[in-house]
């Protein structure tokens, strides 16, 4: 990554109130000028005590009316960035977004991880529905639903997986029946993160049930706040959770809210599930740092060598191989950003991410079950370290990395028939 | 050697199995996890009942003097429910250790009410519950008035928190062990129940001037924990049995789940992919249950590679346990996640089985020394 | 094994001649007796050049008009078996066979192993064809063949795979058209043991182009010195090999040597493949022994350890962990044996047999190629030691294990659909 | 640091696969086994004219001074139809040790000639070809009148039966190794070709006498081994890349199969257990190229990890091309075992990729040597 090229000393924030630079300038500018400036603006404008809080992608503030911002200096750097559009930066300014460039955007976002500060919001807003809206929407639904995403007012949940709809989304079976200028909706999704949380949710419904899959499909925006929508947690193996499962009874959804058309909103349901996939497999690479570190460090605890060679040549064995095939996979993560740095599509490189980076993280908890032993037995309580108490939550969790976002079986189907060519 | 179960064999393993879903099923589990008694007094008195506590102690102690192929195919019963009784603690490692290195009046102060349940004994020997490096001196042995004085601090002991009589390793002035029998409710022990990933009963057991005297000693003094291989080697069985019917169990709920389990308009079972590695699964819980029915027998049969098939019967049943539960989870997808589906107990009683007594890796190693290499 | 109950001082075989007892009362003894008195034959009657020198379960005389026995005691072994009717004991007298049980037969065998001797006659046609005639043929065919078998006159092998029907071998396309009181056959088939050493073949041909799959294929025996059968030996990537490739171009074969009805051989053909799995199945068992002691002699070698622990703690890990796992399997085969001893029906942990065996003789040579490591890498010559290089052809050859008998793939086909029940 | 192919980069690696395709197809193999020279004298003149052997090499001596990335490229093209050409020994081997540890005048003397490619190098320093123990003091050197005698025996040296000159090592009195330059030619040396399953050039290296002058020490004398680590590095590249290039093609050879052969009325490519299995080959040679990409840039760069990541190359791509070629044989099924196809080739050639320079194993414990546990 680019270093922020700031003069010396000017990475601290300054008490002093520095003008602010006219964003509308910014596409005429360098991007070494912008970048420069951008910084500058970050700097004085990013409350000091959010510095260095941001460990990893999706830290920051999630928006919406339930969840209030978790301190005033949160609150300030969102009105500030909202101020200048810099919550979504490429989106347009009449919708108030700050009308920038996808470089001038990555820019931003490389200065913030850079000076480890949180993005001034985070969310299913940003990351999905906007676009989503951006690309198939209509001009009220953009006009009604961008702004409060942009302003970081309505938070967003995603309602597409159902309990007989995993890997095969397509089955699914709410069902969405048109009364006058409304649908009614009757089912239940599950696997819905922070539907608790959420304001809005966008989903999928059936509106024609004799249609063949994929066709009779509608993609609804629903305000969770109708009479008839319910939620509930879902309480994993490794204990509490984002999930919750979503209910929909009688829930009564005017038609407007279809975004395209009736019947064909699988169409709109594909272009979104590619922003997730890209989502999660940039995540994916951040997720594996460290581990090798980390695996010495419960292997030098477990068996009380604090420092030289460990004495299990195993272990060593069994460490540096994952730490090898770690370091593989992130080389593997910035070929594939690197390859589409140009605007153009990902090679077939990326089809592993997913797979490989799930299974990766698995094995990092695996190893590190085995080598901590019985202290890896841990579940609550004072009588195990905190970190090994983690240690068992995460290990469980990982169990779900090769199910979540796309099954590995649906991934290796996936790349055996559109990377390999079989048949 | 014969493998093939005989008519009685049969029939115990039979009983054990309906006594366990009637009265152990796995369901319990969740209510047991909240309570103070992480196992059921009730279900444990069935058992006894049934003879199972029993079944390793010598007729003259009023036991059934059958052996571990017996006990085996209880165990492996318990293991199909998970259920969390102290069955291996008390009626194999216990009872084991008693047999094999106690006095007479030693025997036949405890066999007697081990053998008909009512006595609970369970080992207290391995520092953070590290069979692989058993004894790191947490616990101390002081000579005085010519008795002991025990003090110190064992975490991550199984089975103790409702235990009656202890065996507790404990370390003398000059560098050996020593084994004694104590009674568990004696003045200066305290037992930290811990709250595990299993929820089995496990707890942290702290001896603060536990004053014990010559004829509690097990074994010799300053005999070492060597002195407890033979009980432990009966107990790897037992644990790998209650691990192999908990391999073979999981199979089973994910063999029910994919037949059943619709996606793309076919049960996903018949996808060749899941096949092949359930296929594999069945092989890794066929060869494990090889090794259980051979170990079991050749340790019953006094032979001198019992301790060696012990060990591969215990990483053997581990490991197929292992590879059960997580593929289960893998194949009943986003469910297998929930706390709502059994399969997830599966996964998180390995974790308890493969640590107790020494994890596969260490279970390789000794195969290794005791062949010599 | 039980031991053989012969009396002390007399398993070596003596000079003077022993009255044969008569066979026909063995029917009426008990079975203990019989072993007494088989054993007192088998030790009078096997030349003393011949005790010590079986070593596999295959070995023997193969027989047949172009392979003459090793050497004379050899022959004479098999003269006096002959004259027993022990080459096949438990086939019927007017055959050529001993007309005792599978349990008299057992013994004699157990008596042969004990003793290290060779059985006096091994081949397809014993385990294969043999068994076939008895139970799908007519009189005459039984009348012609079974004798020149039971006397090792005539070697047969095994005509089943093409090269385009392997794993779905009902694809075959070796094709037979009726002419007068004839077929004539054109075709080819692989993979035949041992084809260019045989006398005859049986093989399977299709007779109906037009019939689905199974049906339209035909069973026959074919003379392979009628004009037009050639054969080629295969070279496989471990060097030469028993396989051949078959070639039939325009072979005339009387109709009369059809087994079973024409069209439907497959019946016949796989009651033959039952034979041949349980005989490939508990081979198996044997050839895993003394992996443990091999690999641990290996990496003494290999890492200039003459005694002690290991130096290298990796090496101790893989083997002891395959160590245990052919223990295990070496258990299974017994549980699959003692299962079957009763008459019943093997268990479904005999599935397995197959899959687990051939991985674990793959897993053995690979451990064994490591640990040999750069003396591993020998072809022929001198610069390598003769048992590295059999390592190196060994390694190679195992690669076939999971190929050939049913591949692995088929194999685990059928545990998923007729063991473990899936769809 | 920048992972996608610059524009000569992809011309490079282009050009090669098309030198290799045409003049060096599997094809050869079958012929050369025979043959008393194991690689062909024409291809690699074609090898050099097209400036293979250059890459390496320094301007000033006749290179093009390019680097690991550009050797990568073509050591990869080679790979993937197996060319045993002696690439890595000279081009990266042998010029690298002279380069990083030579005179001037060695240097001046040497490196033309190995870049234009009318000079053999080949490296003969590790008894019995074990790069994991590599010296077991086989080879000994003397110190006679100012100068050294050299005695012993080296066996499995790869690539020195056609070579011109060889680099030594030989253990001293005071137990300390000093590498030499030898002509291969020089009396004394008898070169006995040994037949190896990868059919390539090997010999066991014998040494009667041989008088070598002080002039001929190649870096310090009693130096070490060590001292080439750098050189070794660079080949664990160099040897990386050839296998990468293997496993790639290894996989095509067996998706254009699986593609193609029908049983049971389909292309057994459709079958779901085999996809997976693929796709799996497929990510594990995807990762390796990765691993290649980003060692042979960090030792172009000098990066203070080049060791570690050149250690990551060599284990990661030797692994994915045993398993693609294992896998390939599997799935081509009988005809996979026939010498009659060239996917045997594949496994047979993984045999030696892998013990070159120190197996998979060694790699790793390096590794975590190097990352300080």
């Amino acid at each position: 990554m680019k270093r922020v090229s700031v003069p010396a000393g000017r990475l601290e924030p300054r008490s002093d109130a520095y003008p602010i630079v006219p964003t509308r300038g910014a596409l005429e500018m360098s991007l070494e000028d912008f970048r420069a400036e951008a910084a500058l603006w970050i700097v004085e404008n990013a409350p000091r005590s959010l510095y260095g809080t941001r460990s990893g992608r999706f830290d920051g503030y999630w928006g919406g009316k339930k969840q209030p911002p978790v301190s005033e200096d949160v609150a300030r750097w969102l009105a500030a960035c909202v101020e200048r559009g810099w919550t979504a930066p490429d989106w347009p300014t009449e919708l108030g977004g700050g009308g920038l460039s996808r470089q001038h955007t990555e820019i931003i976002s490389e200065i913030l991880t850079e000076l480890k500060l949180p993005p001034p919001l985070v969310g299913f807003g940003l990351a999905m529905i906007g676009p989503t809206l951006l690309d198939f929407g209509n001009d009220a639904q953009r006009a009604a639903h961008i702004p409060p995403i942009v302003r970081g007012e309505v938070r967003w949940c995603q309602g597409y997986s159902e309990p007989g709809a995993g890997s095969d989304l397509a089955s699914l079976a709410t069902r969405a029946v048109r009364d006058g200028d409304d649908f009614v909706i009757d089912g239940q999704k599950v696997w819905t993160s922070h539907a608790d949380k959420s304001d809005w949710i966008f989903a999928l419904v059936r509106t024609n049930p004799d249609a063949k899959k994929q066709s009779g499909i509608t993609f609804i925006l629903i305000d969770m706040s109708t009479h008839g929508v319910s939620t509930r947690p879902i309480e994993l193996i490794s204990g509490s959770s984002p999930f919750c499962e979503v209910f929909f009874e009688n829930v009564r959804v005017p038609a407007a809210n279809v975004v395209g058309q009736v019947d064909h909103g699988w169409t709109v349901a594909k272009a979104l599930l590619g922003y997730e996939r890209s989502m999660i497999g940039a995540a994916m690479g951040g997720q594996l740092r460290d581990a090798e570190a980390d695996l010495v460090a419960r292997a030098r605890r477990a068996l009380d060598a604090p420092s030289g060679q460990l004495p299990s040549a195993l272990t060593r064995d069994e460490i540096a191989d994952l730490a090898m095939d770690e370091a593989c996979f992130n080389v593997t993560v910035q070929r594939v950003i690197e390859g589409m740095k140009g605007g153009k599509k990902p090679g077939s490189e990326s089809s592993i991410l997913k797979v490989v980076g799930s299974a990766l993280k698995q094995r990092r908890f695996d190893l590190a079950v085995k080598i901590a032993g019985p202290e890896s037995q841990g579940w609550e309580g004072d009588a195990f370290a905190a970190d090994d108490l983690s240690l068992t939550r995460d290990w469980l969790r990982s169990r779900g990395n090769t199910i979540e976002g796309g099954t590995s079986e649906v991934q290796l189907n996936i790349i055996a028939k559109h990377v390999l060519g079989l048949p | 050697m014969a493998f093939s179960l005989t008519e009685d064999q049969t029939q115990i393993a039979d009983s054990a199995r309906k006594l366990v879903e009637t009265q152990a099923p796995i369901a319990r589990l969740r209510t047991l996890r909240s309570q103070p008694e992480r196992w059921s007094r009730k279900c444990w008195a069935a058992m006894a009942e049934a003879g199972w506590t029993a079944l390793c102690v010598q007729e003259r102690h009023g036991g059934l003097d059958l052996g571990l192929t017996e006990l085996a195919l209880v165990a492996e019963a318990a293991g199909r429910q998970l259920a969390p009784e102290p069955l291996v603690s008390s009626a194999v490692l216990f009872a084991s250790a008693v047999q094999l290195l106690g006095t007479h009046a030693q025997r036949d102060q405890l066999l007697a009410s081990v053998a008909d349940g009512t006595r609970i004994g369970a080992l207290c020997v391995a520092d953070g519950g590290r069979y692989d490096a058993p004894d790191r001196g947490c616990v101390q042995a002081r000579i005085v008035d010519g008795g002991f004085i025990v003090d110190g601090v064992r975490s991550h002991t199984l089975d103790v928190t409702l235990a009656d009589t202890l065996i507790v390793a404990a370390r003398g002035p000059n560098g050996a062990v020593t084994l004694f029998v104590v009674d568990a409710n004696a003045t200066g022990i305290t037992r930290t129940p811990e709250a595990r990933v299993d929820g089995r009963d496990a707890a942290t057991v702290r001896f603060d001037s536990v004053r014990l005297a010559p004829a509690d000693i097990l074994g010799e003094l300053g005999g070492g924990l060597a002195q407890l291989d033979g009980a432990l080697d009966r107990g790897a069985v037992g644990v790998a049995a209650f691990a192999l019917g908990a391999a073979t169990r999981a199979l089973e709920l994910t063999l029910d789940y994919v037949r059943t389990r619709i996606q793309f308009g076919v049960a996903i079972g018949s996808f060749q992919a899941l096949q092949h590695r359930l296929a594999y699964v069945f092989a890794k819980v066929e060869l494990a249950r090889s090794g259980v029915l051979t170990a079991s027998r050749a340790i019953d049969a006094g032979a001198a590679d019992g301790p060696r098939l012990a060990s591969m019967a215990k990483a053997k049943a581990c490991d197929a346990l292992e590879l059960a539960a997580k593929e289960g989870i893998q194949m009943f997808g986003g469910v297998g996640m929930t706390d709502e589906y059994d399969i997830g107990f599966y996964l998180k009683a390995h974790r308890g089985l493969d640590t107790w007594l020494g994890d596969s890796a260490h279970h390789r190693a000794r195969w290794a020394t005791l062949q010599g290499y």
